[in-house]
């Protein structure tokens, strides 16, 4: 593949994607929704860090280790995010981004 | 040990020592002996000042000392007094010598009270002394904060208005010096803050035009620039007399210095350049003032305005940019300083007394309070300028100055800038004579206490410092006019 | 032997004020008193050394005795204090030391009791200390200055009483009025520093040695014309001239010996003295503004004579007598030229001065003993007098006589020298000069003929005469009235210092004693009893009399320029301005921020997307601006 | 064309088209699933890469781990049936100005840059180097970033656990 598609290509791929993400965090209302969006956006992320380490320094691993840091701190942050959710949900009844709005004034 | 630093360091170590006490006795007698300290070395320091000056010592400035702050944006702590900082340290030792003397008898959260009283005046001191421009715009602000809390706490009326307003109006002010500041140090691009190296330094005319106005009103604001006057009468009138005294006495006299030392110095060109439209600015102000002052019923007003008019005149003096005028415009800052202070002084006693400010509910105090009306008539004719009081040597060496220039502009200027004189006459005899003089108003009138012995050191002290500058102006005048030499020749020369 | 000592003419009465002042209210007794007389005393004593020795050696060179650097304003202009010895600030010194010790002594009689002795001694002695300080001066700044303390000296002096009302009005107006004089002297001084680059008179007076561009011109007239005229403003301020006269009748608020030695004998000549000092500069650099100072002196002598005639007030009566004959000084001066019998009006003017000095004195000083007999002012109250008060009626009778001019009292020669002057050089002067002299006689006797004669008044009190210790400086000063004319004062005080031969034009004598006789005559036909003719002719005049009777309603007009216009038309709406205007224009900015600010205040929604909305858009705006710079 | 510019392609388009379906279904349930899809199809680009563990951690963690957390609160805080409400369109289309604008910024860098790949000879991603580097303190060794994120990770865990439990009733008022 990485002799068959061009890097400019691939990284396409990631920019529609990393878009779609930040399109959905900005339109989501549902606090679950806008997480799926930003995973969505650390996917593209993750992928370009392999894009570029595969393709402008073959033999070299930081991009690798680097989605593997970053897919960890993703999980460790989505169960945090879920606890809050959850948390916020038993406390006011939803979990719309728009009602949460206890810690203004 | 430098004189200077010490002179930074007494009202500090003043402040920090009252935060250890808590009686109302304690605090004053620490605010006292520091305060009488700092007047004594203030003493010595104009003594050995003219004791170098009189070796032949001809240095720009004396006294230096420089400490690495900031080495990666050139940012030293450079001291250093020429004569006219001096002058003005002086003034400010007896303003607060005598500020905390006025508030003896402060009992609101009175540790409070004094020490941001004391850290106000090393902001002043910080300022007078320092040669960087860095360092001396930190002062500045370091005197202008202090400002807000004792209006906001202690004063009297509507002082959160009061207050507000004024540090708003002086941090406007404040935000031009930055932008003014910034863009002399660089354009000079010599990674220095220190005046004198700036001073050396040829400034583009086009920056300077951009510049100088930034520079001249951000000083000017709280010089009482017209238009940009219209704290004074609030915040004055709201303000504890303490710091009515310090403020119209010492604080804005920063902007006449400031725009002596920084402004003009700095950038002579513009300042030939631009001087007439300031120039308007100050007459209008000079006797504006004046004018205004006249239909006032409120004591504080009166000398609110009277200072606006005042302080044009130390203004209109700097801009006639002569040696002449420049001397006595910092003798007029002195002299003001003095009588103003003296003029708050006595408000804040009299109204302990009568509880109104507003002359045309009293009446004949002269017969029940004679010891404080007399020196409220001495103020009173200092400040119309009466020989052998400060105000007249002050004033008309402005007004010689000024009409020495060339310039028929300048000359007119002045003649207009001269009437005040007499509108400043009326105002000050409507006052003594609504307020000291006829009967007397009210049969309670007799109970009043006469005055107490703080009363006394405060307004003895203060009238001691008009009847010297008064009677002998010599000495003075040539301590400012050597060190005018470098600031003004610059501007004849280009 | 040189003329070091005269300093201490000027320190003596400072030293009292300095003890009086401070040690005001703890002195015992009348030592106050004493301390300010001794000291005044003593420096009138030096005085009269000094002028002996001055005139004793016969030049009359000017000395500077005594010089110091007061302030310095540049290389060029400085204020020294000094000492200048000449003829005429001689004859001011004896002049003034002489006065003010009679009035000193008399002072501690008439002010025996009052409350804040020592403050009048303290505020006299100032007063002589300015006064004297004035005379000597070496330059204009040094007489600017003295001449502002002179007027402070007023102030304080007239608001003496300042628990009355009158009198504090009387002494601010007085201080504002002669302040705005000032003002034009202080101008002047300004533009004649300007173009000669000096203060100092020795060289000011010296004509010969000005080489100055006098070129440059405003409204036709040389900008050192202007600056005279400025100067002169200042004199005729101190002067009482028309139109600065209104401060003067109601001075007489303050104590009648402080009227008798400030405006009478010393302070309002200042304006005189003050021309006579510079009468080189104006004579050969401003010959017009002479002309205006003749003008002003003999509008001012015959308006104020015709006021004089229908006052009442025994004191206003004085003040406008005063003011009449110091524009007789005036006017004598303004015709006067520069240098041998051409400067007769020169050596006549100070001459009147002179003599003017003692007897208007001593007829303030009588008029403070009739009112310290019968405590009235109105000479309506009056009447009758010459049998309870013998000495001051003899006295007060030498002083009318004196300034009536008739011989061989001392007002008949310096008048006469005056009227020649006048008639010498012009006849419109003169004809004003002689009538003013019937007119004064017949005020003057108007005044002693209802006082002393006139009905028998049924007083409360039985008037008694005053102690010794105040008719004593009046028979001093009697004395002076009648022999201070037969002093040769031409050849001692001349405008070029070149002896005056003295003489008198008895043409011009007879003419003006007829006038007086003539003067004196209706005023006893008029006034030595009572009868109803005074009332019928000052019906006759009508409107005339009763705007005479009203000072020409010059007071109203004052008032309404100052309260009416300055005050209401001009400090108000300024005041109005500031508050409304200019400070609503801050608040307005404030509120200005304050709205917008509570606009953009929806932004902090705490609405996470809108945040990540502009903070993406702000990524991208920047993404863009870094893409166009690397273009 | 070659085969696994084929294969790349069709994955490409698959996680593109899930994508989309994540941001906009409007039932939530879905949407996770479709999130889903997406994570699958960056796993089987892994695979292409020849990176197959990181492949394998992407599918076990994402897939296996997240989407079923996802689930999970998803079922804990919603209907199933409920389709959400639909945002208001101006938000819309603001929001795909900025999305389209920002791709287009991004795009037009990426097309216009020219990537020059390093000529460097290293290391395969066995099994074995990837070990050995995660767990190296040499040089190019991972162990601090490896044991700080476990550290996070632990606390992640702690943090979770103390967010959601449920507040003691004494506490509860």
């Amino acid at each position: 593949m990485i002799e068959s598609v061009p890097l400019n290509q691939v990284l396409i791929v990631t920019t529609l994607m990393f878009f779609i993400g930040v399109y959905g965090f900005l339109t989501r209302k549902n606090l679950i929704t806008m997480l799926i969006s930003v995973e969505l956006m650390l996917n593209a992320v993750n992928l370009n860090f392999v894009f570029f380490d595969r393709y402008l320094f073959p033999g070299k691993l930081e991009g690798h280790f680097f989605s593997l840091f970053i897919i960890a701190i993703a999980a460790a942050e989505a169960a945090v995010a879920i606890a809050i959710f959850i948390n916020l949900y038993r406390n006011i009844r939803s979990i719309n981004v728009e009602d949460v709005n206890e810690m203004k004034n | 040990m430098n004189l200077l630093i010490l002179h930074i360091a007494v009202p500090s170590l003043t402040a920090l020592a009252i935060m250890f006490v808590s009686s109302q006795r304690q605090v004053r007698t620490i605010a006292a002996t520091g305060m009488s300290i700092q007047l004594i070395q203030s003493l010595v320091l104009l003594y050995q000042f003219l004791q170098e000056r009189m070796s032949g010592n001809n240095a720009e400035v004396l006294f230096t000392q420089s400490f690495v702050w900031y080495p990666s944006l050139g940012i030293n702590f450079d001291i250093g007094v020429d004569g006219i900082a001096v002058a003005m340290i002086m003034l400010t030792s007896i303003v607060i010598f005598t500020g905390v003397f006025a508030s003896w008898e402060v009992n609101n959260l009175y540790k409070e009270f004094f020490i941001s009283l004391i850290v106000l005046a090393t902001g002043v001191y910080g300022f007078f002394v320092s040669l960087d421009l860095f360092v001396m715009f930190l002062f500045f602000e370091l005197a202008v904060i202090p400002m807000y809390l004792l209006i906001g706490i202690w004063g009297s009326g509507p002082k959160e208005y009061a207050a507000m307003k004024l540090t708003l109006m002086l941090m406007g002010g404040s935000a031009l010096l930055v932008v003014g500041i910034l863009g002399v140090y660089f354009t000079a691009n010599i990674e220095t803050f220190n005046i004198i190296e700036l001073s050396k330094q040829a400034f583009p005319i086009e920056m300077q035009r951009i510049f100088f106005p930034l520079l001249f009103i951000g000083f000017g604001v709280i010089g009482a620039l017209f238009p940009f006057h219209t704290w004074s009468p609030d915040g004055h009138s709201s303000a504890p007399t303490a710091v009515s005294m310090l403020h119209a006495g010492v604080l804005m006299k920063l902007g006449g210095y400031g725009c002596l030392k920084v402004a003009i110095f700095l950038l002579p060109e513009a300042a030939n350049e631009m001087s007439w439209i300031f120039l308007i600015l100050t007459s209008i102000s000079v006797l504006y003032g004046a004018l205004a002052t006249i239909v006032q019923t409120d004591l504080k007003y009166i000398n609110a305005y009277s200072s606006v008019s005042h302080c044009g005149l130390v203004l209109f003096g700097l801009l006639m940019l002569n040696k002449t005028a420049s001397n006595g415009a910092v003798l007029q800052m002195i002299s003001h300083g003095l009588m103003t202070a003296l003029f708050f002084a006595l408000i804040g006693m009299l109204y302990s007394r009568t509880h109104t400010r507003i002359i045309t509910q009293m009446g004949g105090l002269m017969k029940v309070l004679p010891f404080l009306s007399v020196c409220y008539v001495i103020g009173g004719l200092a400040s119309l300028g009466l020989p052998g009081l400060s105000g007249f040597v002050a004033e008309m060496t402005i007004f010689v100055g000024a009409f020495q220039h060339n310039d028929i502009f300048h000359r007119v200027a002045t003649i207009i800038a001269v009437s005040s004189i007499v509108v400043t006459a009326v105002y000050i005899l409507r006052v003594v004579g609504m307020l000291l003089m006829g009967p007397v108003r009210s049969e309670e009138y007799n109970n009043f206490p006469k005055a107490k012995w703080f009363e006394k050191v405060a307004t003895v002290s203060l009238i001691i410092g008009i009847l010297v500058i008064g009677l002998a102006p010599l000495w003075l005048s040539t301590m400012i006019w050597d060190s005018l030499g470098p600031i003004v020749d610059k501007l004849v020369l280009k | 032997m040189g003329y070091q000592y005269t300093i201490w003419i000027l320190i003596l009465p400072i030293v009292a004020f300095v003890i009086n002042g401070l040690g005001s209210g703890k002195l015992p007794g009348k030592i106050s008193g004493w301390i300010a007389t001794v000291a005044i005393g003593i420096s009138a004593f030096l005085s009269y050394k000094t002028a002996f020795q001055f005139f004793g050696s016969g030049s009359h060179e000017k000395i500077i005795a005594v010089k110091t650097t007061w302030l310095r304003f540049n290389e060029g202009l400085q204020i020294d204090m000094g000492i200048l010895l000449d003829p005429i600030s001689i004859m001011m010194l004896v002049v003034i030391t002489t006065v003010s010790l009679m009035v000193f002594v008399y002072s501690q009689g008439y002010m025996k009791g009052e409350k804040g002795y020592d403050r009048y001694f303290a505020f006299l002695s100032l007063f002589s200390f300015s006064m004297l300080g004035l005379v000597v001066a070496t330059n204009l700044f040094q007489t600017y200055m003295f001449w502002e303390l002179v007027g402070v000296s007023s102030y304080l002096l007239i608001g003496f009483y300042y628990d009355k009302p009158a009198a504090v009005a009387a002494s601010k107006k007085a201080f504002i009025v002669t302040r705005f004089a000032d003002l034009g002297f202080l101008i002047g001084i300004l533009i004649i520093s300007f173009y000669t680059g000096t203060f100092d008179f020795d060289i000011l007076t010296r004509p010969e040695a000005m080489t100055l561009p006098v070129t440059a011109t405003f409204l036709g007239l040389s900008t050192m014309t202007w600056a005279l005229l400025l100067v002169f403003m200042g004199g005729a301020g101190k002067s009482a001239m028309f139109p600065l006269h209104i401060w003067l009748p109601d001075a007489m608020e303050g104590p009648t010996p402080v009227s008798a030695l400030i405006h009478a004998a010393t302070m309002v000549v200042a304006g005189v003295y003050l021309v006579a000092r510079l009468f080189p500069t104006y004579s050969v650099l401003a010959p017009d503004a002479l002309e205006v100072v003749a003008f002003i002196g003999a509008f001012t002598t015959l308006f104020a004579a015709v006021i004089a005639c229908t006052q009442f007030d025994i004191k206003r009566i004085l003040a406008f007598s005063t003011m009449s004959q110091i524009g007789y000084m005036m006017l004598a001066l303004g015709v006067s030229g520069y240098g041998g019998e051409e400067g007769l009006g020169y050596t006549a003017s100070l001459f009147h001065l002179f003599t003017h000095a003692f007897f208007k004195a001593l007829l303030f000083l009588g008029a403070g003993s009739i009112i310290h007999a019968v405590h009235t002012n109105d000479i309506r109250e009056m009447g009758g007098l010459r049998k309870y008060q013998p000495i001051t009626h003899i006295l007060f009778l030498i002083a009318c006589l004196a300034i009536a001019g008739i011989p061989p009292f001392a007002g008949f020669f310096s008048k006469d020298e005056i009227l020649a002057a006048a008639f010498a050089t012009h006849p419109i002067y003169y004809i004003i000069g002689t009538l003013v002299a019937g007119l004064t006689a017949f005020y003057m006797f108007r005044l002693y003929f209802i006082v002393f004669w006139g009905k028998s008044t049924s007083y409360t009190h039985t008037p008694h005469e005053s102690p010794v210790i105040m008719t004593l400086p009046m028979m001093i000063l009697g004395i002076g009235s009648v022999v201070a004319g037969l002093i040769p004062f031409g050849s001692y005080i001349s405008s070029d210092g070149v002896p005056l031969k003295g003489h008198i034009d008895w043409v011009v004598a007879t003419i003006s004693v007829v006038l007086a006789l003539v003067g004196i005559l209706i005023a006893f036909k008029f006034y030595k009893t009572e009868s109803a003719k005074p009332e019928a002719i000052s019906k006759s005049f009508g409107a005339f009399y009763r705007s005479a009777l009203s000072k020409f309603y010059f007071d109203e007009l004052y008032i309404a320029i100052t309260k009416g216009v300055i005050f209401r038309f001009v400090s108000k709406p300024l005041a109005w301005f500031d508050r409304n205007v200019i400070d609503a224009f801050m608040n307005l900015i404030a509120a200005i921020t304050n709205w917008v600010s509570s606009q953009i205040k929806e932004f902090q929604s705490g609405q996470l997307q809108k945040y990540a909305f502009i903070f993406i858009s702000g990524v991208i705006i920047i993404l863009l601006s870094f893409l166009y710079a690397n273009q | 064309m070659a085969t696994s510019a084929i294969i790349f392609y069709v994955v490409a388009t698959i996680m593109i088209v899930f994508s989309l379906l994540a941001v906009t279904s409007r039932k939530i349930l879905r949407a996770a699933v479709y999130l889903l899809f997406a994570l699958a199809g960056t796993a089987g680009i892994y695979f292409m890469v020849d990176y197959y563990f990181l492949a394998a951690v992407q599918l076990i963690v994402y897939a296996g781990g997240i989407v079923v957390l996802i689930i999970f609160s998803i079922l804990l805080t919603s209907h199933i049936e409920e389709k959400m409400e639909k945002p208001d369109s101006l938000k819309i289309i603001l929001t795909a100005i900025l999305g389209l604008g920002g791709t287009a910024v991004s795009l037009y860098v990426i097309t216009n840059h020219l990537f020059t790949p390093q000529p460097t000879t290293g290391v395969e991603a066995t099994m074995s180097t990837i070990g050995e580097k995660l767990l190296g303190y040499g040089a190019g060794g991972y162990v601090l970033p490896f044991e700080v994120i476990s550290i996070l990770l632990l606390a992640a865990m702690v943090g979770a656990i103390v967010v959601a439990k449920r507040n003691k009733p004494e506490n509860h008022d």
